[in-house]
């Protein structure tokens, strides 16, 4: 490429309060090119690209476009410069049509009437050209994931972006829509588009990208023609060590069964079937991992294992009883515990100070209360061991628990969780945001509990994770366990599984 | 009385105590439906009704005070818009503030000026909106059913509750057939939105807020110089509650609004009129019922027995992009 | 760098913004009172005399504190588990109901000591009862508590009016309100306390309730924060979904914040229907209600200060009524101009300094 | 005697141009011919009048008057306070040594503006709007009702209470929509007897062409042309002679009942109604008078039975 960049960013700088963001971040992207970029959790990626978007401002830094420096105020003037970009978490109103999303702060003129015609026609032209198929009357509501991002990406394509963002689009698709979505893009970049594109997916990366560079913990660590690396250094300047890649352990001995779930069937929110009729045993002594892209269901079947979720027909049992009714406190009691998916949401209240975090949920237990009083006393002795077996830091039960890093964060809820002596105990998403050192320990905890008769079932997003820790893994595919693996089944087969095409 | 010349009266009485409740509902409306709550449509009302008395008063023109009624309220919706929007106060003690600051002020002002127990002198007619009669209205008064309608219902208005009904379509045009509009529901809806699509979330808060307070600011004025003749503390008696109570009633819908605000109003004029009177089988209904009826029916609105209300998802959530 | 997320030392924070926000407050107070032509400065201390100066103006300004505290208390304890209740004023209205009957009922029987703990408790239930209904629908039918309390206010007090019109009224009398109760039906004043300070209570009806609402705020602060029900409803309060997770009830913990809610704010009526008139009358609460959303705010929903905010206010309204005696170009009214100011610059505009203050700050610590 | 006298309004406002503007112009008549300072108060609450009647007795004013039935207890409570204070309390009775009550034979002057309604009603339908629903509003209702049917046997009369609470005095735009009731209903004639409420009950007669009959102060000159005539109650008075009484040492206390015979009430008639009343209502009026003197012609007290009889 003898032109100028389409985007080059020089020194961008920004800090939320304490948590620095993006450290000093520079990075070149060539005009036609699809850039890749790829770092953990929290890297600070999605900051980096709303920089460029206009809807965070750098502290410091500037930014180029097409070897101009540019000013970009507000996301108007990203479009204007013709920056398009699809968030992580969509940017659509769920009440309106596709159409009017569309149209969103692109109406042409004051009046709806006129704007609607053009907008129809353009929208047509867009479908026909890139094969972005989608009914500009739904309501954006009733559209599934996968539709949502078409519009969103067609919101981009209206405005006429030359240089398209996507923030991890593939995290809600299933590996066929991803090609599809991935077909698409290369017939942007063929018309000479650029197209920067974020995931934490290695695969996709190899797959897709002309360049890729390497975000870690805020800083941009390296940038590789994707022809020219692999995905071993890739994954090692990701983590900023060389990964290892599987956690030892030894045998299962799996003994009878812990956990039945029976002809289960969960509604989300909205009332959409997420899991459906769905039966499978989880046996004391063994760890049995649930694969599947995320959105198909795993997460309202363990929020209906939890006791959080209602389930609308089926049958949960543990250790015999069959659970009638959803009562988090119940299933505590009768030794069900329960790393959740989200420790932001759910797993941990931040405002809180740590110690009140360490009882969570076991806050009734006779130990730890005096009649309808806390017993404070022993609350925080018991948080400040917990603090000393996990290494939480600071070793500090007062603190309040926003203030401790991701890390930090999920072993207070491991600890929480594990040290209580379940009998079965469900995880989701053991290690999201977490460094490799936590990651290590919180795997090793979860073994040591299995071989300690305990029966464990895991939900990860990540294939690597599954594998390593599971002695049997189930495949979720719109909301069906299409099948059951052995960790040893090759990751070819379990991605064709997990998107549904062989069983 | 003929059944329908009682029809007659309490409609024509209905649609006069209506006409606040449109206004301020309207005014709710466009606030609300940009995702700022609005408790202090109450304090507006009763600040732009002093306003446009006392400016009404002191220049004889009816025109000048609502224009003073419209600047008052949209300056107290900027200050609400200042808290809930640049500050990201709550919004709801915002409007708590609103409310109490104007139920002070007035009257420590209006004592204070003109020392009729927070009251501002009677107007003179011509300060006034008066009512305008209809061209034939009293010719049509003799014509069987249709006459007494258009003499005394529709004819005998002030120019305020002509533009009461105008600003329903006109409202309804506004959200939904303008660029305005569509930003206006969206970023009630999902500010983010609207934010990565180029557009200012606050700057298309702050317009909202001021519609409200213009269409607040005509509810004020009709109470002090088109229903009354003068500034009477807390003339506003809750009305603003009472527009909130029609806002959820009508579920943040503009045409909706109106019926809200109708049936509201009917139920107020029905209380004056059956005061004294014995239903049969009841006997007299007090008029405390009456008067609980409108908030009843919102309550059950609101457990979901007749349909459900959803409200603008970001409603009274301050906008911001960081966590 | 953004600057909401700096933290600030708590003497900032807890000190110096509401410091600064209540100045502002009284600032512009003051400039309404220019406006009318009265001097500020006269005012003010004129104010603080009222309020302060003599034993009788102490009692009054407790007086009225006492409602405060325990609309404040109502409005703070549903806060913790993040319900906003605007309708203690309502509560309290029906909470005088419950008290009124049991005054009523014992107090030509037993003297005022027996009569006291089963109002308490009567007005505890009336205003418990009248909290219920909106908490029940939040709960169950995720009905805005924020709408239904206002409406319940209305309700509340539209219910009330009939009631003192149509039933409590004494046959022949003109003001709608009950017979004056006997003296067991009334709570003693607190001279003695008064003259502890060697100072004379004169008319004041600071009584026994003051010393009710102390202990009521001691065990508002035990439950919040030491009790298992307070860790529950504060969880519930700031994360919800946390809350669910650890198996806290949902509906169950918003209904009993709320039951406890309204029975603090029903524990208001003894002040003045008990301690001061000796009778329910018409709109006896009088705004205390929606005082106590100010004073919560304020105390920053702890009981120690919602103590202190409850007397700030008790000031503003004893002495807001000596300087509208003594200067009667000022209207009792102008406590509301100040209360709405104190609301808007505590309350909504409680962050303004904020990012002030953080400058100054990093800059002093860099200094 | 020492004066140092204080006068406590009603909730309404110094110049309501009714009963409280009355009492005041009774201070101020005091003023004007003693050149004796006085001090009052507004109350804007029903909760200060008890706190403003003790402050001006604990600062040594002599006597305290207080204007209106909702400072009853007030006075009850303070008079005991302060046994050497004189008190002088408008509309309401309290036996206490120390405190003289001066109440109206409302029933009397309203029935004086009744004949007047009776004669100007075309309709034969006339209309009362009282303000808040209590036996004293009554009392004047009842009067008026009493003098109408004295001159037109067959009328009918209209009636509406504003409201069960004090906020009833203050609540023109409902007084408004109840006189616009009875103007619909075919009343031509509306008494208001309802404080700052009458204000919308006058303005809505005179917008839609109307008779109303104003109460407590003259307010004939407030639409003139439209205003029949005003049942005045000699409020002025009352306070007047309180100042004075007390100044030469004259204070009684005990109950005064002022009718048409002391000149306590009438019905006022003056260049603003003149063109609204004929020589024959004129006659008519005057003949009432005379007749309620003599004891001819008794009107019923509504108070001493609870009941109108029809
Ligand atoms: N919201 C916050 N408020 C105050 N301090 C914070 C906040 N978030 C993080 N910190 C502090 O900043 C430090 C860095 O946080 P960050 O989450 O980036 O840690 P990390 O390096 O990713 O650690 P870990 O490896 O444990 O995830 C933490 O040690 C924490 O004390
Ligand atoms: N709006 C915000 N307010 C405060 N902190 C934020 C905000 N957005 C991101 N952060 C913090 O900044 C850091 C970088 O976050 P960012 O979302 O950019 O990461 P990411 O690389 O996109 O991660 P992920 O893969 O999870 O999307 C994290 O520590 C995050 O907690
Ligand atoms: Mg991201
Ligand atoms: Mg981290």
């Amino acid at each position: 490429m003898t032109d100028k960049p389409a985007i080059e960013l020089v020194g961008i700088d920004k800090k939320f309060g304490a948590v620095h963001a993006n450290k000093d971040i520079n990075l070149t992207v060539a005009k036609g090119t699809i850039h890749g970029i790829i770092g953990e959790n929290g890297a600070g990626k999605s900051t980096l690209m709303s920089i460029i978007y206009g809807f965070y401002h750098a502290d410091s830094g500037e930014i180029r476009v097409n070897g101009n420096p540019v000013t970009i105020r507000d996301s108007q003037a990203a479009i204007a410069t013709g920056i398009g970009m699809v968030h992580q978490h969509f940017m659509l109103v769920d009440n309106f049509t596709v159409l009017e999303n569309i149209m969103l702060g692109a109406e042409g003129g004051m009046l709806l009437a006129r704007g609607v015609a053009s907008a129809r026609a353009e929208l047509k032209r867009l479908e026909t050209e890139y094969g972005l198929e989608v009914d500009p009357d739904a309501l954006i509501e009733e559209l599934p994931v996968g539709l949502q991002q078409r519009v969103e990406i067609l919101k981009a394509m209206y405005r006429g972006a030359e240089i398209l963002i996507l923030d991890e689009p593939t995290g809600v698709l299933t590996p066929a829509e991803a090609d599809h979505l991935f077909r698409i893009l290369k017939v942007l970049r063929d018309q000479g588009k650029t197209i920067i594109l974020i995931t934490h997916k290695l695969r996709e990366i190899m797959a897709i990208t002309d360049t890729v560079s390497v975000m870690r913990r805020g800083e941009m660590v390296a940038t590789r023609k994707t022809s020219e690396t692999t995905v071993e250094e890739l994954a090692e300047l990701m983590v900023g060590r060389r990964v290892l890649l599987r956690v030892q352990k030894g045998e299962a001995n799996p003994q009878a069964a812990v956990l039945s779930v029976r002809n289960l069937t969960v509604k989300d929110n909205r009332g959409v079937t997420m899991v459906d009729n769905v039966s499978f045993d989880v046996r004391a002594g063994e760890i049995v991992g649930i694969a599947g892209v995320a959105g198909n269901g795993q997460s309202e079947l363990l929020e209906a294992i939890a006791g959080i979720r209602k389930p609308t027909s089926g049958e949960i049992l543990l250790d015999g009883q069959t659970i009638d009714k959803a009562d988090p406190a119940r299933l505590r009691d009768l030794g069900l515990a329960h790393i959740p998916e989200d420790r932001h949401h759910m797993g941990l209240v931040l405002k809180f100070e740590e110690y009140e975090n360490s009882v969570l949920g076991y806050h009734r237990r006779p130990a730890y209360s005096k009649g309808p009083l806390l017993d404070l006393e022993a609350i925080r002795k018991d948080a400040m061991e917990k603090i000393e077996k996990y290494d939480i830091r600071p070793p500090n039960p007062r603190l309040k628990t926003a203030n401790f890093s991701g890390g930090n964060q999920q072993k207070i809820v491991v600890a929480r969780e594990i040290e209580r002596d379940p009998k079965m105990l469900i995880i989701g998403q053991p290690t999201r945001g977490v460094d490799i050192g936590a990651i290590e320990f919180i795997h090793r905890r979860i073994i040591e509990m299995r071989d300690a008769g305990k029966a464990i079932l895991l939900v990860s997003v990540e294939l690597d994770e599954i594998r390593s820790l599971s002695d049997r893994i189930l495949v979720m595919f719109a909301g069906h366990v299409v099948g059951e693996k052995t960790p040893d089944a090759g990751e070819q087969t379990l991605g064709l599984m997990m998107a549904g095409i062989a069983a | 009385m003929d059944y329908y010349d009682i029809f007659i009266s309490v409609l024509a009485s209905t649609i006069r105590l209506s006409i606040p409740l449109i206004f301020t509902a309207l005014a709710g409306l466009f606030s609300e439906r940009a995702g700022i709550f609005d408790i202090g449509l109450e304090g507006k009302m009763l600040g732009s009704a002093f306003a446009a008395a006392c400016v009404a008063y002191l220049t004889d023109s009816a025109w000048l005070g609502l224009g003073a009624g419209i600047l008052c309220s949209v300056a107290l919706s900027l200050v609400h818009g200042f808290a809930s929007i640049t500050n990201r106060g709550n919004q709801i003690v915002s409007g708590v503030a609103i409310n109490f600051f104007i139920a002070g002020i007035t009257i420590v002002l209006g004592q204070a000026w003109f020392g009729q127990g927070g009251r501002t002198p009677q107007l003179a007619p011509d300060s006034r909106f008066a009512p305008i009669i209809l061209p034939g209205a009293d010719a049509a008064r003799d014509i069987p059913i249709i006459g007494p309608l258009y003499a005394n219902v529709i004819s005998g208005n002030n120019i305020l509750t002509y533009l009461a009904f105008l600003a329903v379509p006109f409202s309804w045009w506004v959200l939904y057939r303008t660029r305005f509009g569509l930003r206006l529901r969206a970023v009630g809806e999902n500010p983010g939105a609207v934010d990565t699509a180029g557009i200012s979330v606050a700057w298309l808060r702050y317009r909202a807020v001021m519609c409200a307070g213009i269409l607040c600011g005509f509810a004020g004025t009709y109470l002090a110089i088109a229903q009354s003749a003068a500034f009477i503390k807390d003339m506003s008696a809750g009305k603003g509650y009472i527009a909130l109570a029609a806002l959820v009633f009508a579920k943040w819908k503009p045409v909706p609004v109106m019926f809200a605000c109708l049936l509201f109003g009917f139920l107020d004029a029905l209380a004056n009129f059956m005061q004294g009177k014995q239903v049969p089988l009841i006997g007299e209904v007090p008029v405390q019922v009456f008067q609980a009826l409108p908030y009843v029916l919102t309550c059950v609105l609101l457990a979901g027995f007749i349909g459900v209300a959803t409200p603008p998802k970001a409603g009274g959530v301050p906008y911001t992009k960081e966590r | 760098m953004s600057t909401a997320s700096v933290p600030l030392p708590n003497w900032i924070n807890y000190g110096l913004i509401p410091l600064l926000n209540l100045t502002v407050a009284f600032l512009i107070s003051g400039f309404v009172v220019w406006l009318i032509g009265e001097s500020p400065l006269d005012a003010l201390s004129l104010l603080i005399q009222g309020a302060l100066g003599n034993g009788e103006g102490i009692g009054f300004t407790l007086y009225y504190a006492t409602s405060f505290i325990f609309t404040g208390l109502s409005v703070a304890v549903a806060i913790h588990a993040g319900l906003f209740n605007i309708g203690s004023e309502g509560q309290a209205y029906l909470g005088g109901l419950g008290c009124a009957l049991v005054a009523l009922a014992l107090d030509r029987y037993v003297p005022w000591y027996v009569t006291m703990p089963i109002a308490v408790v009567g007005a505890g239930l009336f205003g418990a009862a009248w909290a219920f209904i909106p908490a029940f629908l939040q709960a169950k039918r995720g009905s805005h508590i924020v709408i239904t309390t206002i409406m319940f206010n209305y309700i509340g007090a539209a219910l009330m009016v009939y009631l003192l019109v149509h039933v409590l009224i004494v046959p022949g009398k003109m003001a709608p309100e009950t017979r004056t109760f006997l003296e067991g039906g009334q709570l003693p004043k607190l001279g003695w306390v008064m003259q502890l300070f060697g100072a004379k209570l004169g008319a004041a009806p600071f009584n026994v309730s003051f010393i009710i609402a102390l202990v009521v705020s001691y065990l508002v602060w035990l439950l919040v924060w030491r009790t298992k029900l307070g860790f529950e409803m504060r969880t519930l309060g700031v994360s919800p979904t946390a809350a669910t997770y650890a198996g806290i009830p949902y509906a169950r913990t918003v209904i009993i914040a709320m039951l406890l809610s309204g029975a603090l704010a029903g524990m208001m009526a003894l002040n003045p229907v008990m301690g001061s008139s000796a009778r329910l009358q018409v709109e006896f609460v009088g705004g205390a209600g929606f005082v106590g959303i100010a004073v919560s705010l304020m105390g920053r929903n702890h009981p120690l200060g919602i103590i202190m905010a409850a007397i700030l206010f008790g000031i503003l309204y004893q002495g807001g009524d000596w300087v509208s005696f003594e200067m009667p170009n000022i209207t009792r009214e102008m406590i509301l101009v100040i209360q709405g100011l104190v609301i808007l610059f505590a309350g909504a505009l409680e962050y303004m300094f904020r990012p002030a203050m953080v400058r100054l700050y990093q800059q002093l610590k860099r200094a | 005697a020492d004066v140092k006298p204080a006068l406590v309004y009603g909730t309404g406002g110094k110049f309501d141009k009714s009963f409280n503007e009355a009492a005041y112009n009774g201070a101020e008549k005091f003023k004007a011919e003693t050149g004796i300072a006085y001090r009052d108060f507004e109350p804007t609450g029903d909760t200060q009048g008890e706190q403003a009647i003790r402050n001006f007795a604990s600062r040594g004013f002599n006597p305290v008057v207080a204007v209106s039935f909702a400072w009853t207890s007030a006075i009850e409570k303070v008079a005991a306070e302060f046994p050497d204070t004189k008190f002088i309390i408008v509309d309401s009775v309290v036996d206490k040594p120390n405190v003289r009550s001066v109440v109206y034979k409302e029933e009397e002057g309203s029935y004086l503006v009744g004949v007047l309604a009776g004669m100007a009603s075309k309709t034969g339908k006339v209309g009362f709007v009282g303000g808040m629903d209590i036996p004293l509003i009554r009392k004047f209702e009842c009067g008026y009702e009493q003098g109408a049917r004295s001159v037109k046997a067959d009328i009918e009369v209209f009636q509406n209470m504003t409201g069960t609470t004090g906020a009833a005095w203050n609540d023109p735009v409902r007084g408004g929509e109840l006189a616009k009731n009875q103007i619909d209903q075919g009343a031509d004639v509306v008494y208001a007897a309802a404080g700052a409420t009458g204000l919308g009950v006058l303005q809505t007669a005179a917008d839609n062409k109307k008779l109303s009959i104003g109460v407590d102060s003259n307010q004939n000159h407030l639409h003139p042309g439209s205003v029949l005539t005003s049942m005045v109650k000699r409020v002025d008075l009352a306070v007047y002679n309180a100042y004075n009484d007390t100044k030469n040492d004259k204070f009684t206390a005990g109950v005064q009942a002022l009718g048409v015979k002391e000149d306590g009430v009438g019905a006022a008639i003056d260049d603003n109604n003149k063109s609204l009343i004929t020589p024959e209502m004129q006659a008519a009026v005057d003949k009432a008078k005379a007749d309620i003197i003599a004891g001819t012609v008794k009107v019923h007290d509504y108070t001493s039975d609870n009941a109108c009889p029809k």
